[in-house]
């Protein structure tokens, strides 16, 4: 914590690094016995206490998986974690290029944090409903929803479920237990809680599980989510991805002198993990000590993702105007590929050219399946989307008043 | 057949619904073991378990948002609100979220919701425990917003607003549970027992939210009212010896416009009633339904009647609610005397 | 005099009243260092410094909150809501506290804030980029709510806003920043730099609210319209050949009903323009008061023309959106052409 | 904590009585050494994480005071504060009888919690602005603010400051440091915190000090309170008065299995007291610390009063439909007036019979002024208020529009 005055005085957190700086990270140097002991996960919430403040990891940088987190994965089930985040990246790419080609309003990456989507729902059952924000697209490559329909949904053509009504990337799969992006921050917390204590009171042994940026935090709902899932005992996760930046801001401005976030939670008696969200294997581990929990009747977790967002926010934004430009390499946990990719290649279950290979096979499916989505058409094409569904699914049946304006409507065509 | 008042209603349908749907969850804050501050639930807890009717945490924002994720799951709950002046915390789960899911997922998920809510004056509740804010939800798509003025139309409709798909405001106005209130808080009270529409039929029955009630069938003029106002209406007509058709709108979003502007059709002159805040209150959107549909048998300019656009005030209550002498002056106003 | 855009004229007003009154603070979501999305506030952080010009958690009911601290200790806050559509979780901070703190303390508190909010379509945000929540604000008494529709008014009312005495809600149309936009996304933006309008005095000048800006002086009909609405209604008017007298509003609450209905009283016919969701938009506020004061001078029924009641949907944005087509159709229609 | 069942089950809380029950508290019984050690008042944050499960006391049942907290009062100070909390509760006695009797609309007390307010404001300077919900009364009362404007505020008659506009109890007295309470719970929370940050932006020392029920803590406001103190350093004292009850709710539904509602400021990095709200020395010592915390710089500090609500929640409110009717009495934490008196009498500065007689000359003076205020109207006499008052300060100047509201208004005369 910075010093404090000795007179109070208006106090406006800074991050420590600007463009221009050289930043330097060495502060938040990785210690190897950062890593808190695995309690039960039937534990205690204030068993947990110590673990909002640590640090839960399981790779080292030299591929080892080490300590008491480390999950049983086969290696085939962590290839798969490998290839599902390689594939998010390729995705990533491929879409923010075409955006840029002017295919597309808008797109968002989540380079750097596919490890957190991507491990977390592999440690959940598929009919577990996610909350996700608009950078968990790695949950529905996971869990084998179409890619072309996700590309369709950016490209809102005839091929996108949701005709064209969302902006890219406010995905909807009910199928896959990924619940429709909201555009409004924060607000789905509070609603997985919701369908949460909805499960239990049909006891049923599903769970749900929420995502929110650090920045989001600071919204209202978060607060209830923490209250609500305290109150009732409600099996969920509430996960903060904590990628260091909201936007432009840093995350000390939603942190403030709060240590981390994960300790949020202590004050309401849920249990609280923190976790390197670039470590694959310390999130699958960390979700699924949660998700137990959860369905066994302990109630909500609360997990913060540390980790970095490698990039800009969205396509609408350049991160070098208020960041150094090499910090997100400068950034001490390195890349959730390639720390999962080597620990594949420390225990001998991969190779360099494997990887490789599986880069560019990613690369070309992406790319093929982008042709065959776009051949459904894009937003700078003739939008193939009739434009009378846009009076649709406002209700259930179509009030009088819409029946009107869809009259008002043809007249002007 | 029972004889209810509009609180005792509002608890049957719930309990209908309750014993019908084990679907249905009651929950707001103080509803639970207390059964409400205005007792609409009372008894709920113990005739249907904890699980079914219980206390939250004081968290309007709150009790919309687990609303939302129930409903998305298959439930169907009821939530309260303890006064409509204190919804505003839970405005964005209700106007951003329950309202567009549905759209935003294209119809994927669906937030079949129900949020009870009692507003309006008559009680002294001053600034904060009096207000009429259904136009703020009039303006939000995706959402049905209803205000019932009796006990017989509270059952039905909040059975309907419960089976209904989509998210519905149910709006209870707090001074009609006892007893129609005609206006004069200084003539003793009436209650809903002396009156027919406190006649409230057993199980289940639904009113349909597109379907004005018509109050008084007459030629003078139209006046469109709902809630407490609907009650006024009739007292002000009467005193002022007008032949007014009256019609109770019992739900603003959907609106039936075509009773509403056939009867202005019918008439030629049109005053519009509400409680709110004058000012892009619902009587707005009325009176420019109104013309439009009506134009041309208009004799008379359209007048509203509503409350000041101030907050509304403790001590001067009386003189902020528009009251039978504000009606009636509205009444010469259109009839074209004043 | 220099040639500016509105984001210019914008942060221009803002450095003027910083540089004049250190009781000026700015803040919101990535108005600090990084200076807006919208870049509002770019360079205002460096050259007044951390304190004045900051950053704050995403939490808008907390931006609102502190700024009603503030500005009751003294201060003259400018908050920034991101995008309007972001503005309801801080929605029961503004009209349940900021715009009644004057009035439950009978004057002894008060909250002379700022809120400045970009709302509007024609940038494809979709449901949650796109809103003009305009209507939801002039219900609230205690409230001011205005909306420029160019860099000169931009400037000149936002001084005015930090000024009043009361809290002021600045709505933003962010299709204007740039230039006018006359409403057909396929044509080349024209930029500011080309418009008159785009000439803005330096330093310090003021535009007061109640004082509706005529853009035309016609003799057809009245259109009324305000923020991207303004150039839509230009461009129409041009297209269908009608001789109009457009207004342009700028501020909706308090409203200059006086000039509205001397010119509807003139011409005897009037369009209303909005972008937003059509029932209970400001546009109904607008045709009860102009059918209020004007009714025998109307020769035709009062046209609104408006978005659809359905949320704002992202690829059918220019299917949503009151394009000129929209506009001159409600044209004919006011006209008895249609 | 309750025991988890081995499923995930709506789970709903309860209190542990209820009507028929006969109360038993010995579970939460009052350990003599509960009270953690007073650290200096500039300490890191987490150097109070204990204290916000514990219990902050000095005062010993016996009358005895003891302790590091014991506070530097002088015997007439410790009078003042007696006469204060007694005027208090006189007042409260009589308003309510005379709701009773129709002469106002309403009216609420706050038996029990009279050293919370009292305590609390003799410990800050009278220009620190308070941010109190509707039973902080005592702070008006302690300041010397005129007891029968307070009266006539009630009334709303011709002495009623705000003309008529609030309802009863929503005081504003600008000049006694206490800000205009709102009818909407929580709210002020986060306004004190924008306060304070403008005295610290002005570099005066003035800090500000917020109240809100421990049900009312799961509002949005209390987490933006809590976040925005955190973030700017503000100063600020953010108090929960735990009363136990929120209406007809008790603690639990909103404290969920959150163990003190002190440590829900432990995640912020806030410094956290919870404090036995019964127990003037201990609530004078507790704010002594938290004034001088944020006054020096050292940022916000929410304290916990622990204390209970003696009575209903307002006259519109009976507890017996929901509480045991004797549970009051068992409460183990005594009354506050109750237990300084007692403190006084150990330290020979006291005697029954000085008491008895203060208690009487109480009654006599708020009965007196009572008759003053009565004398300028009641709300069920003719109301004293001008009606057009109802027109003002809606804004500084009257717009077009009211006036002419003003105008339709004088024909319905
Ligand atoms: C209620 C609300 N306020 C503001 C915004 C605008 N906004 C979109 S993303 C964003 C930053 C979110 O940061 P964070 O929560 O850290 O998530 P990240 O983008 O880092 O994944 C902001 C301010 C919004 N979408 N909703
Ligand atoms: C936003 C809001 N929601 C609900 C209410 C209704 N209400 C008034 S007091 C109260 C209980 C408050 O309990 P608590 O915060 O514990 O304070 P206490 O009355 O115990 O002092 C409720 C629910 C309100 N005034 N404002
Ligand atoms: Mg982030
Ligand atoms: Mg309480």
């Amino acid at each position: 914590m910075t010093k404090k005055s000795n007179q109070s005085r208006l106090y406006v957190p800074e991050p420590p690094f600007r463009p221009g700086d050289t930043p330097d990270y060495s502060h938040i140097a990785v210690p190897v016995d950062h890593t808190p002991p695995r309690p039960d996960p039937m534990c205690e919430d204030h068993e947990t206490a110590e673990h909002a403040l640590k640090l839960i990891r399981v790779l080292r940088f030299n591929g080892e998986a080490a300590g008491d987190w480390v999950p049983k994965l086969t290696p085939d089930q962590m290839r798969k974690g490998l290839r599902d985040m390689m594939m998010t990246r390729a995705m990533d790419d491929r879409m923010f290029n075409m955006q840029r080609q002017g295919k597309m309003s808008f797109y968002m990456k989540s380079r750097g944090e596919e490890a957190v989507s991507v491990a977390h729902a592999m440690a959940l059952r598929i009919d577990d409903m996610t909350f996700p924000t608009y950078r968990q697209q790695g949950i529905l490559i996971h869990r084998g929803a179409s890619i072309k329909e996700m590309m369709c949904q950016c490209l809102s053509n005839a091929g996108d479920r949701l005709q064209g009504k969302s902006i890219p990337v406010l995905y909807s799969f009910r199928d896959f237990g990924f619940f429709s992006v909201s555009g409004n921050l924060g607000t789905q917390m509070i609603q997985a809680v919701g369908w949460g204590m909805a499960e239990a009171y049909k006891n049923s042994d599903g769970i749900a599980s929420a995502f929110t940026g650090e920045g989001a935090t600071a919204e209202g709902d978060f607060h209830y989510a923490l209250n609500f899932a305290s109150t009732y005992r409600a099996p969920v996760i509430l996960n903060v991805v904590n990628n260091q930046w909201a936007i432009s801001s840093f995350q000390g401005i939603a942190a403030g002198e709060g240590e981390t976030f994960a300790a949020r939670g202590t004050g309401f008696g849920l249990a609280t993990l923190r976790v390197d969200g670039n470590d694959f294997l310390a999130v699958y581990a960390a979700t699924e000590w949660a998700a137990e929990r959860a369905r066994r009747g302990g109630g909500a977790t609360l997990i913060e993702h540390f980790t970095y967002r490698k990039e800009g926010h969205s396509t609408s934004d350049d991160p070098s105007k208020y960041r150094p430009e090499n910090e997100p390499e400068v950034w001490p946990f390195g890349d959730p590929i390639d720390r999962l990719k080597l620990h594949l290649i420390h225990i001998g279950e991969w190779d360099e050219d494997r990887h490789a290979a599986q880069e560019e096979a990613c690369k070309v499916e992406i790319r093929n399946i982008y042709k065959e989505a776009e051949k459904m058409g894009t937003l700078s094409s003739d939008t193939q989307v009739n434009d009378f569904t846009m009076f649709e699914q406002v209700y259930e049946e179509l009030p009088g008043h819409l029946k009107a304006q869809v009259e008002v409507f043809k007249e002007e065509l | 057949m029972a004889r209810m008042n509009m609180i005792e209603a509002i608890r049957d349908a719930l309990d209908v619904k309750m014993t019908e749907d084990s679907n249905v969850l009651v929950f707001g804050e103080d509803v639970g073991y207390f059964g409400g501050v205005f007792r609409a639930t009372a008894g709920l807890q113990e005739k249907h378990g904890l699980h079914r009717c219980f206390d939250t945490p004081i968290s309007e924002g709150g009790i919309v948002g687990i609303a939302i994720g129930m409903a998305a799951n298959g439930l169907r709950p009821v939530a309260e609100i303890q006064f409509a002046d204190y919804i505003y915390p839970g405005y964005d789960q209700i106007a951003s979220e329950a309202a567009r899911l549905r759209y935003r997922s294209n119809g994927e998920f669906s937030a079949p919701l129900t949020i009870r809510t009692p507003v309006g004056g008559g009680i002294y509740g001053g600034t904060t425990h009096s207000q009429s804010p259904e136009a703020l939800f009039t303006h939000i798509a995706g959402l049905k917003t209803v205000i019932p003025s009796n006990p017989y139309d509270a059952k039905g409709m909040l059975i309907t607003a419960i089976e209904d798909n989509d998210p519905v405001l149910f709006l209870e106005p707090k001074r009609l549970y006892n007893g129609p209130f005609y206006g004069d808080p200084h003539t003793p009270s009436v209650s809903w027992a002396k009156h027919e529409l406190g006649e409230v039929p057993e199980g289940h029955y639904t009113v349909p939210f597109e379907s004005v009630r018509k109050l008084k069938e007459g030629e003078d003029l139209t006046i469109l009212a709902y809630g407490t106002m609907v009650w006024v209406a009739e007292a002000a007509a009467k005193e002022a010896g007008v032949n007014a058709d009256i019609l109770d709108l019992r739900s603003l979003l959907p609106l039936d416009i075509k009773a509403i502007s056939e009867s202005v059709k019918k008439t030629g002159r049109c005053l519009i009633l509400h409680e709110a805040t004058r000012t892009s209150g619902f009587g707005a959107e009325l009176s420019a339904q109104v013309a439009e549909a009506c134009f041309f048998s208009l004799e008379a300019p359209i007048v509203r009647v509503t409350g000041w656009d101030t907050p509304y005030p403790h001590a001067q209550e009386w003189a902020y609610f528009p009251g039978p002498k504000r009606v009636i002056n509205g009444i010469r106003k259109v009839m074209g005397q004043a």
